[in-house]
């Protein structure tokens, strides 16, 4: 097996030729590590969560209708709850009573909302954590609200929601109907959507479809639609991001592309040698090859190991931020390690094709130094 | 367009891909018009110099098609939640019209930057280079394909929109037959099978043939191409209905997942293996009495042969042995 | 061989590590089953990522009339896109 | 055995600093024979030396390797004649700095794919021909004058070749170091190599050893 001794011995040699430019090689790593670092968050971060999203949704109402007035979302009455109930196929139809809440005391958004099985008393609350922890408030407390005719009522927290589910619990405030109806003046047949159940999955579209043309001013959104828009949310955010980071990216490449053409005299008089004792050409080339290898390999692991730590032991911290905004109430969650061969296949793809094609002309370059050259100086 | 990581990547790496070559053409051109081995000028050491750069570039394009090939159908799939209908990658593929001959393109690609590897090879270990200027007219050949591969992928890409919720209303248009694929026709299954064993067969015989008495390249080139096209049809068609156990699912990408071991990376791995060096047996045939090439030129024929042989035995092997325990019976 | 060293030792780290995704998605699953039995319990539609205005709680819900159009390719589909946070004065 | 047909070699052709390095030069050099080209610097010997070892190919006119022409072999089999037949050492030895000597006697052995073990052991045995055993280990620009020089040579000899082909070998050396290094090319004749040297250093050329002198000036063999 001549032909992997030959590997064996060149990438020996690659590797002691590496250690001895350490300064130089170090550089270079260190921003191949924190390029594949950066982008390797972002793609874990948004794939975790993309996947969270879809098992999380996937027991959420299958079909919701709103009504539309005048283009704006507005309250639907429940007669209409009673006639999709008659379509065939449909399961069942109740109504959400749901809303916002703006606390200026705390400069928090609230959703305010009625379970169907309220499990305590009139002016007793159920809050989720984030709610709990921005108003300073705990289990047994009172909250106020500013009801719609500007009167204050003052609701018992009997309940915080469990932290695990803060996800899509951070927010909350769970209440009874009566309470949410005097709270906001809503009619008693009147509720904020439908939430619609069909019998068999695969007719979901074919009875959104029917409701449309049945109540034309209403709008079915499909749970897969949902899940749809978090998906093209995510990729779009993440996309966003990679965008506003290709110039780092790009930086990156003419940063390799220079350190690969930039050749010091002294690498140059070596590659002469090189070529002077008998290496050919494709020698220098294959040496070259097993360097980039060597130095993608060694960043690739190492960002990618780093943004492991970063995103899934420590929520993501440097995005953190970003991604809260002047949010108030951000869910404290740690994601769930989501991560495939086909994102690390990406990454590798964005990171180091790159890299190799940038330094293939200039590896090049300086593996055709004439091999006389050394005799001549 | 769905930007996309993977997407961006795609895209990043075919423009570079075909920058490289058309770069690679430029001095190709210069090869082709001015190339003349007895001449010590230094034009010409130039350009033997300049010949080390094009392999290297077609090598890494080379690996390079090969990766995107698998990404560009594990993005499809991946995308395939987006669109109202598509089910796995064979569906987001249908979205617009450039995505099935984007595809294509890319296999083609793929194949015919091996079979230059094949020639660069052979002609690599002649002392005159006497395929020269054929090397580099056929990368000049390939060059146009690899433009049109990069534009239409962006054209696809580009045409991607997601079906999400809009302002007025739900996406409730429903696209009906977005899974099924376009210019596959399927035969009954007997004839479908007889084709598949018989095309098996005579590779099988006509390689045979040219490995023990070194008689019939071409006709085994033929037969490796031929089985190429029958077995990738037979895989869409029957096949994958047995391993997945669906008489009606045709996904030729859904092999590729988890829940089938990856078993579609060995189908499709061994049939790129064949027929390119089906093909390359072919290819190297009229150069075989080339006098500084008579030495080695049937020996690597004989090893291509050999390649092609194993490599369609053993996709026979596997299409046999999934159907033979698969559930489904038909 | 010092690099093969360092080549070992990440490759171990990532080892590890794909272990530990492995063991934390499995152990993910009662928890997301839990989340999930809230989600249908209270008929949920959405995650509660970002609360800063109640045009973005809610992105399923979206409608052309709310003050930043919450169609998900408008690029400033959240105030918490922008990637510096908004100053002090503006919030209040 | 090496013969040489009206060699022409042209720097820069067709532009304005065009340079005539060597010009029409017939020569042929006998196998087993110590040839020493003489000329003051810039009269082509180093040149024409590059191009009898297969380091660069001529302008013009045909090259004999033993009964192969080898004039418009391509790169890639210029460097597999040249790896089989010559060896070279060359006026600054051109040692690699920062790693060993025995690793430099290894360097041009690396791409014919010996086992890493087997070769190093041939390394060795070089450098103990050569009283080098203990001084494997050590860096070359840690390596005194003479040392360095007969690391030179092993490296010139881990191929084995027939041919050892060395340029002003004697340049950066004193006096006694140049006694030295005409005692080993005298052992390494002896051994049957064809040695060729190109060199203006009286220790060299007015050496016994010499069987023949070519004498160059301005690109041309005078003699």
């Amino acid at each position: 097996m001549a032909w992997i001794d030959k590997q064996k011995n060149i990438l020996d040699f690659t590797l002691s030729s590496l250690l001895r430019r350490k300064g130089k090689n170090a550089a270079l790593v260190c921003v191949y590590t924190v390029v594949v670092f950066v982008l390797a968050s972002i793609m874990f971060f948004t794939h975790a969560i993309k996947k969270e999203a879809m098992i999380i949704l996937k027991d959420a109402p299958e079909v919701l209708v709103q009504r539309m007035v005048a283009g704006r979302h507005d309250l639907i009455d429940m007669k209409y709850a009673d006639e999709i109930k008659k379509i065939t196929g449909v399961t069942s139809a109740e109504g959400r009573l749901w809303g916002y809440y703006y606390d200026p005391l705390f400069r928090a958004n609230y959703t305010l909302m009625v379970p169907p099985e309220f499990k305590y008393q009139q002016g007793e609350i159920a809050v989720g954590q984030g709610v709990s922890r921005s108003a300073v408030t705990e289990e047994g407390n009172i909250m106020p609200f500013f009801g719609m005719d500007g009167k204050l009522t003052s609701f018992r927290i009997r309940e915080l929601l469990s932290s695990e589910s803060e996800l899509v619990t951070s927010d909350l405030v769970i209440m009874s109907e009566q309470d949410f109806r005097e709270l906001f003046g809503i009619p008693k047949n009147r509720v904020t959507d439908l939430a619609v159940t069909v019998g068999n999955p695969q007719e979901v579209v074919t009875i959104a479809n029917k409701i449309k043309k049945q109540f034309p001013d209403t709008r079915p959104i499909i749970r897969e639609e949902i899940i749809r828009t978090y998906d093209t949310l995510f990729d779009w955010r993440s996309g966003i991001m990679l965008v506003v980071f290709s110039g780092a990216l790009l930086a990156f490449i003419i940063f390799s592309w220079d350190k690969a053409s930039g050749l010091s005299a002294e690498e140059r008089k070596e590659i002469g040698i090189l070529k002077a004792t008998g290496w050919e050409t494709a020698d220098v080339i294959l040496m070259k090859f097993w360097e980039g290898t060597v130095i993608s390999l060694t960043s690739f692991l190492t960002g990618m190991i780093f943004a492991y730590v970063h995103v899934f032991f420590s929520s993501a911290a440097l995005f953190e931020p970003v991604l809260k905004g002047w949010a108030v109430l951000y869910p404290q969650f740690r994601l769930v390690p989501y991560i495939n061969a086909y994102q690390v296949a990406t990454l590798f793809f964005l990171t180091v094709v790159p890299y190799t094609t940038a330094t293939i002309v200039p590896t090049w370059r300086a593996a055709i130094v004439d091999p006389d050259s050394v005799m001549r100086t | 367009m769905i930007l996309h990581p993977a997407i961006l990547a795609l895209l990043a790496g075919s423009f570079m891909a075909s920058a490289m070559l058309l770069y690679s053409s430029w001095f190709g051109i210069q090869i082709i018009r001015s190339w003349d081995l007895r001449s010590g000028s230094e034009l010409q050491l130039g350009l033997e110099k300049r010949t080390y750069l094009i392999s290297t570039i077609m090598s890494y394009a080379f690996v390079f098609q090969l990766v995107s090939l698998f990404l560009f159908i594990y993005t499809a799939d991946s995308l395939c939640t987006l669109f109202v209908g598509a089910m796995c990658a064979a569906g987001t593929l249908n979205v617009n019209v450039y995505g099935y001959p984007a595809f294509i393109l890319k296999l083609g690609n793929f194949i015919l930057a091996g079979l230059w590897l094949i020639l660069n090879y052979a002609d690599n270990r002649a002392h005159d280079y006497p395929l020269i200027r054929k090397k580099y007219l056929l990368l000049l050949f390939i060059t146009p394909f690899l433009v049109a591969e990069t534009f239409l992928q962006t054209l696809y890409f580009l045409g991607l929109e997601a079906e999400v919720i809009t302002s007025c209303c739900g996406s409730l248009f429903s696209k009906e037959g977005r899974d099924s694929l376009p210019l596959l026709y399927a035969l009954p299954l007997v004839p479908m099978k007889l084709l598949f064993y018989s095309a098996m067969a005579g590779t099988g015989i006509s390689g045979f043939r040219f490995y023990s008495r070194g008689k019939g390249a071409h006709m085994f080139s033929a037969f490796s191409l031929v089985t190429f096209m029958v077995s990738a049809w037979f895989l869409v068609h029957v096949i994958v209905l047995y391993i997945y156990e669906l008489p009606t699912h045709h996904c030729p990408f859904c092999i590729f997942k988890k829940e089938y071991a990856y078993i579609g990376y060995l189908f499709y791995m061994t049939l790129f293996a064949g027929v390119i060096s089906g093909l390359g047996v072919g290819l190297l045939r009229p150069f075989v009495k080339i006098g500084s090439m008579r030495s080695f030129v049937p020996e690597i024929q004989k090893r291509l042969a050999l390649i092609a042989l194993a490599s369609y035995a053993t996709f026979l092997f596997l299409a046999v042995y999934t159907m033979s325990v698969s559930a489904l019976r038909m | 061989m010092i690099y093969l060293a360092v080549v070992f030792v990440q490759s171990a780290i990532a080892a590890v590590l794909a272990v530990h995704a492995m063991t934390a998605i499995k152990a993910a699953g009662p928890r997301l089953e839990r989340e999930n039995s809230v989600v249908s319990d209270l008929k949920l539609t959405d995650l509660c990522l970002f609360t800063e205005a109640r045009y973005t709680r809610h992105p399923a819900m979206a409608d052309r009339n709310t003050a930043f159009q919450d169609y998900p390719f408008s690029f400033e589909h959240f105030p918490s896109g922008s990637l510096i946070p908004v100053p002090e004065i503006v919030r209040k | 055995m090496i013969v040489l047909e009206s060699v022409k070699k042209v720097f820069n052709q067709g532009r304005p600093n065009e340079l005539v390095a060597v010009a029409d030069a017939s020569l042929s050099i006998d196998a087993s024979k110590v040839t020493v080209l003489k000329g003051p610097s810039g009269s082509g010997k180093t040149t024409l030396l590059s191009i009898i070892g297969c380091m660069t190919r001529p302008t013009a006119g045909r090259i004999h390797l033993g009964d192969r022409e080898i004039t418009s072999l391509p790169e890639r089999f210029l460097t597999a004649v040249r790896g089989e037949t010559f060896g070279f050492i060359f006026q600054q030895f051109n040692l690699i700095r920062g790693i060993t000597a025995l690793e430099n006697v290894m360097i041009p052995a690396y791409p014919k794919g010996e086992r890493y073990g087997i070769l190093k052991g041939r390394a060795m045995g070089l450098l103990a021909m050569f009283n080098l055993a203990d001084k494997s280990a050590s860096k070359a620009e840690w390596l005194s004058g003479g040392e360095a020089q007969r690391v030179a040579i092993a490296r010139a000899l881990i191929n084995n070749p027939s041919i050892l082909i060395a340029d002003e070998p004697t340049a950066h050396l004193d006096t006694k170091l140049s006694g030295e290094f005409m005692e080993i090319m005298a052992g390494l004749h002896r051994q049957g190599r064809t040695i060729i040297i190109a060199s203006h250093d009286p220790v060299v050329y007015e050496s016994s050893l010499i069987n023949r002198t070519v004498e160059m000036r301005d690109g041309r063999i005078v003699q």
